[in-house]
């Protein structure tokens, strides 16, 4: 398949489906069938098994045409984790199933994960699942979980057998939202806001059809999982000042009184850095196009979180007597976050979240020291012992 | 010069702590702080009746407890490491001192503020660096004020304010109660939950008039409170560094306490070596307070002293992880009252700005 | 804009590095720093001759390589990696820089520069940053030189100076032979060991007027070669990091590599990090040259670069302990180097402010 | 003994050997005799067995009266290290013999502990003693020692039982650096001078009767040298700008045309923290001075190295052009080390030690970690195994 053919064919189909008289959703069913909504997936499963680049031809003739599009910001975690992770591990019935749905957006997808006791050291997750019959009883609860409440499915990481070591004893499984049992609740973060949820089951019985990948060979299931969601991170081209430097560059344009030298250095430092990342992030967009993807992802994400943070903090320091107001305390539960949104306040503290978020700086400064340096790792004291004799 | 903490001091500071540590959880601070009464002021009356806190550097003669500023730093030490809402800083700081700056002092109002009985506050933006122009918004003509100051710390707790305001014949202080037609006291959406700012406006205004150098007041006011802040920002960093090696010392992650990671002690190493600097600052500006030192001493330790509150709060909230990103874990309200503080009184660029004449580093051209 | 090196670039790089590693070993350019012949002129040949490096960005009308500055770019990468001590920056950057935007340029003295038969420097303090004033220094009047010029790089192995020179109808550009006695070279003890730079004093020296706008030849040098300067420093950091991760995972304490521990790592990652971020910069840079985006690529990647270079440079000191301290290692050529380099064609804090209005973030006041 | 007693004693002294008439060294050695050298030291070595602050009274007295004193800067090794470990662990003996001339500086004293594979993990010093008859056989090499080509005597660490874990295998002697096969070699620094040496130990005799404390409790007895060096760093009291700051601030004072808003700020900056650091030493004597030492030493040595550093990095800026100069290459062996001394290169690449001697930063930082705030030591894989087993 290359590019000409598969232009050929996206026309074909614009030439049956008119975006301006399809519904939107029947538009996208039938993407998805004509195999056009990630050429890289097999066919019968919205795929062509072509190249994944390819993918942007396919976009730009759509676009061109005024289609709609899978509003991929609202539906990420279902496209960018649990899709993948359903078609490398997933049962022929499973990807026939739960694909066409999740790429249309009429099933969004949640990801429980990270628990209380289980966040940087994902592997020590403790929710049980206990074999009854044909089906599994779940009891445990998950955390900053994002779009749980409007999901209706989840990837679900568990642990099976905690008398073996931590890492062999976890299975993976696709759980059912409206099942009796889960619980969602918001949790309240320190801007006001819950865009996140803690989910509780509570004897929530899944069924052994939903599991994906052998039992004990969850975390196995989950590496493939989050190998995805770095690959999606530094993803679209930004332009320059499109990052957090920008709010912060046009308050120092629109508010000459506030200037000061200092402050104008520490700005234009910020600047410096802030555009630098932005070309780190074109250049290893040029080296994945060239097909040499350098280790320097991981090392970004570091640079955005700190960056994000110190040019929050100085904004407020800008501001001044502003800087001491905050917009909205009120708590929400907003559909989607924007880092850059609200006011000068509720980015100070969102910011902070950077760091945390998708990998601690900590944990991606030892992934950068141990895979990319090639510093020797420090001894574990935790691969070996069963799970429910580790210290927690 | 005495850097220490004298046993007097140890003795307040004790009193202090423990009536904080029965009164001042953070559970109950959390939900008082979402209520439209965010200042506790049953604490506050409890504060200053049992233990003086409301006019500690007032002088016996005027009713106060005569003794220095070294203790109001010593109460405003404990008060940040609990930010406990409390009028200490406008009340008991920067309108008593306002007060006590004028000539003669209104001995009836400082004994009524430090009692707790009523609450004051100084009419000027938090923001406000000490050695900045005598404010303008407010006029007073016709024997009224009018004006508007946005901004004030403690402004929906009081009963009095303190404000400075412009006649026709200059600067001029006022007294001037809340509860008249005139005067809208209008809570802002402050940061800083436990330090809830208001915007105050007078329209017509009744006042008294205070006598004295108002600008002398006012000045003194601000100098005093800079200087007194640091030890506030002391006790906000010491409580995030405490709160955040035991919480490394008891959570575990890879089968380790976390606290055992060597990066993260190395942090909190270098955070540890922080704030026994920014405790000689601190200590240096209450004792320097009213002698020939107290604007170097002020400026330096209110650089320094907010720089490192607002590390110690940020590294606070990273190193819990998680957890410190929820609003249910106190940690936030420290990052936010660290951030806040920072600015309050000028930020800590101002402060090297205004310290570089004074110690003979003047600034380019 | 390509960020990336290109197979010619890199087939650049490989012939460089290899030549590097057999000619330029630290040990060998430690004992030459100490000689009264601090460049090494024989190294300097060979790459002119058989790699060309002395005239990449010469057009091949004017006997040039023909290539860009990207490749001038990659050259000065490997010569920060090694520290070579070659005039490259003097002679195949700056001076030639200039002298190809005269007009006509000389086409004589570029080939000869090329060829590495003469050594070509321009006399400028290695201090100035692009945009500066032009120099008043050396006075061009009866059809003569005189002045003195400070800290000029590379001139102690020029034979031929580009001088910039104020005469009566204002700023000249000229080419002097150092072979008279009208001109004197007078070593200066360098901080870095193996950039040496030298004064010069023309005391009515003979010189050859260039043709053209000397203002813009000037500006143009200054303006590529600081652009360019951010890859040298990129290779500074590079060895220093790579040298730093090599030692860290053989040397050992308390039983262990002191490479696996954590807060080593950790800062280790940030320099990794920080390197990223300088890379991408300064290849910037080197595509920029000549374009519109120049000078903001230029004070971006340099301002960035040599912050970053400094900082590698000294955590391979320290993290290296004592062996890092010791004249026979390494690390204190680097170190030099990249303090030097950080004031060399401006600061960074001297490049925030030029690049300041050229992003509009307008200045104060 | 109390002040005015001491005080007293002192005048009575001068009295009998006045400082105007008396020659040097036989002042200082009537001055040991009297008691009067340190006077919490014993009677008969040089004290009186009083308060250590009491000194002071002794000081001022001699002082005032224009007394010639030891050298102490030149001596330091001997006053600071050597004697209180002899005073400890040493015989009467070696008491008599060596005290009376390490104080009054008849004798140089150096220290023979860091070698090349033994740095911040001190334990794990190589340099082989064996026992011969009443003698031992050491060979070995150490490293940054200073006075070592003026010294008379070293105290000096060796291995001498290499089977056992390191900690226990030590011992401790002095080393007469006349003795043969003691080779001193100067080590030149990046500053260029050679400050420090290498000292080398070929089959060099030591006495057993010059052994310091017990065979294999060598560790034990270096303990006792190090925490009377760390005693002596913070010691006297610094005036206002009297540290690294102070000729940076003279050159912003001195150079109008270097001074820039950016560099304006940062040097302020510096000021501020240098002033704090030295407010903060001024504390830490207060609090000696009522008897309740804090833990903030460490802490204090590590911001000293930090900001030299940061000084001296930013006088180079601020000195632009005179920045890329250095004062002078020549290899150098000066008696005593100013960090302030000489010009701003010097100062910069001088002050890049003062993070790695008398305990590197990040060894401070572990003590302070774990020492000061009690986070959990990590696992330490070198405490028993023999020393000979151990990586290296």
């Amino acid at each position: 398949m290359n590019a000409e053919t598969l232009r050929e064919r996206t026309r074909e189909f614009l030439d049956r489906n008119d975006p301006a008289t399809t519904d939107r959703l029947e538009f996208l069913r039938a993407r998805f069938d004509a195999g056009l909504a990630w050429v890289h997936f097999p066919e019968g499963l919205g795929g062509l098994g072509a190249e994944r680049e390819l993918q942007n031809v396919v976009d730009q003739e759509l676009a061109a045409a005024g289609a709609p599009d899978n509003d991929p910001r609202r539906i990420g975690i279902g496209l960018g984790m649990a899709a993948p992770t359903i078609l490398a591990f997933g049962t022929d019935e499973q990807k026939h199933r739960f694909l066409r749905p999740l790429w249309t957006g009429e099933e969004v997808w949640c990801q429980l994960f990270s628990e209380p006791g289980a966040g940087s050291d994902l592997a020590a997750v403790g929710t049980r699942a206990v074999r009854d019959g044909d089906d599994w009883l779940v009891t445990g609860q998950k955390v900053w979980t994002s779009s749980a409440h409007s999901a209706r499915w989840a990837i679900l990481l568990t642990r099976t057998d905690p008398d073996v070591p931590k890492h062999a004893g976890m299975s993976y499984f696709v759980l059912d939202m409206t099942a009796p049992g889960v619980e969602v609740r918001p949790l309240r973060q320190i801007t006001g806001e819950a865009e996140f949820n803690e989910v509780f089951m509570t004897d929530t019985r899944i069924p052994d059809t939903d599991r994906l990948g052998e039992v004990g060979d969850g975390w196995r299931v989950a590496q493939t999982t989050l190998m995805n969601e770095r690959v999606a991170i530094g993803g679209r081209p930004v332009p320059r000042e499109g990052g957090m430097i920008g709010p912060v560059a046009r308050a120092w344009r629109d508010r000459p009184e506030v200037r000061t030298p200092e402050l104008h250095d520490r700005l234009v430092d910020l600047w410096v850095q802030s555009e630098a990342l932005r070309l780190a992030g074109v250049r290893l967009r040029q080296q994945l196009a060239v097909g040499h993807p350098g280790p320097e992802g991981s090392a970004m994400k570091l640079a955005f979180a700190r960056l994000n943070q110190e040019l929050t903090g100085l904004e407020l320091e800008m501001l001044g007597e502003d800087g001491l107001r905050y917009d909205d305390w009120t708590m929400r539960r907003p559909d989607l976050v924007d880092f850059l949104g609200r006011e000068a306040g509720y980015r100070y503290l969102r910011a902070k979240g950077n760091s945390i978020e998708g990998g601690t700086s900590e944990v991606l400064r030892n992934i950068i020291a141990e895979r990319v340096l090639g510093l020797p790792a420090e001894a574990r004291v935790d691969t070996k012992v069963p799970w429910k004799d580790l210290p927690r | 010069m005495n850097l220490l903490y004298s046993d007097v001091e140890d003795q307040l500071r004790a009193s202090v702590a423990d009536l904080l540590a029965d009164r001042a959880q953070p559970a109950s601070i959390l939900a008082r702080c979402e209520t439209d009464k965010p200042h506790d002021l049953d604490l506050w009356r409890t504060l200053t009746a049992e233990l003086g806190a409301g006019s500690l550097h007032v002088p016996e003669s005027l009713g106060g407890q005569g003794a220095s500023a070294r203790e109001v730093a010593v109460v405003l030490e404990e008060l940040g490491r609990t930010v406990a809402p409390v009028p200490f800083l406008g009340s008991a700081v920067l309108a008593t001192t306002a007060l006590l700056g004028c000539e003669p002092a209104d001995g009836e109002l400082l004994g009524a503020l430090g009692s707790g009985r009523t609450v004051g506050a100084l009419a000027v933006s938090l923001a406000t660096a000490p050695g900045s122009a005598f404010p303008s918004t407010v006029e007073y003509t016709d024997g009224v004020l009018r004006g508007r100051v946005r901004s004030v710390a403690d402004a929906a707790a009081a009963d009095v304010l303190v404000v400075p305001a412009v006649g026709v014949d200059g600067p001029t202080l006022h007294t001037v109660r809340v509860d008249q037609a005139q005067v809208t006291v209008t809570p802002a959406v402050s940061l800083d939950l436990t330090r809830p700012i208001a915007d105050v406006t007078f329209d017509g205004a009744a006042s008294t008039r205070l006598t004295g150098d108002p600008e002398s007041a006012l000045d003194g006011a601000l100098w005093t409170a800079a200087a007194l802040l640091a030890s506030e920002q002391v006790g906000v960093a010491d409580w995030c560094l405490t709160t955040t090696v035991a919480y490394l010392k008891d959570r575990h992650q890879f089968g380790r306490p976390v606290g055992s990671f060597q990066a993260l002690k190395h942090r909190l190493a270098d955070l540890f070596g922080e704030l026994a600097l920014a405790r000689a600052a601190a200590r240096n500006a209450a004792d320097a307070v009213g002698g020939p030192e107290e604007r170097v001493a002020a400026l330096l330790a209110n650089s320094l002293c907010s720089t490192v509150a607002v590390h110690a709060a940020e590294e606070c909230v990273q190193l819990h992880g998680g957890i410190g990103m929820t609003w249910e874990h106190p940690a936030h309200l420290y990052l936010k009252r660290a951030k806040a503080d920072q600015i309050a009184l000028g930020t800590p660029g101002q402060h090297r700005r205004l310290l570089a004449p004074l110690v003979d580093l003047p600034a380019p051209r």
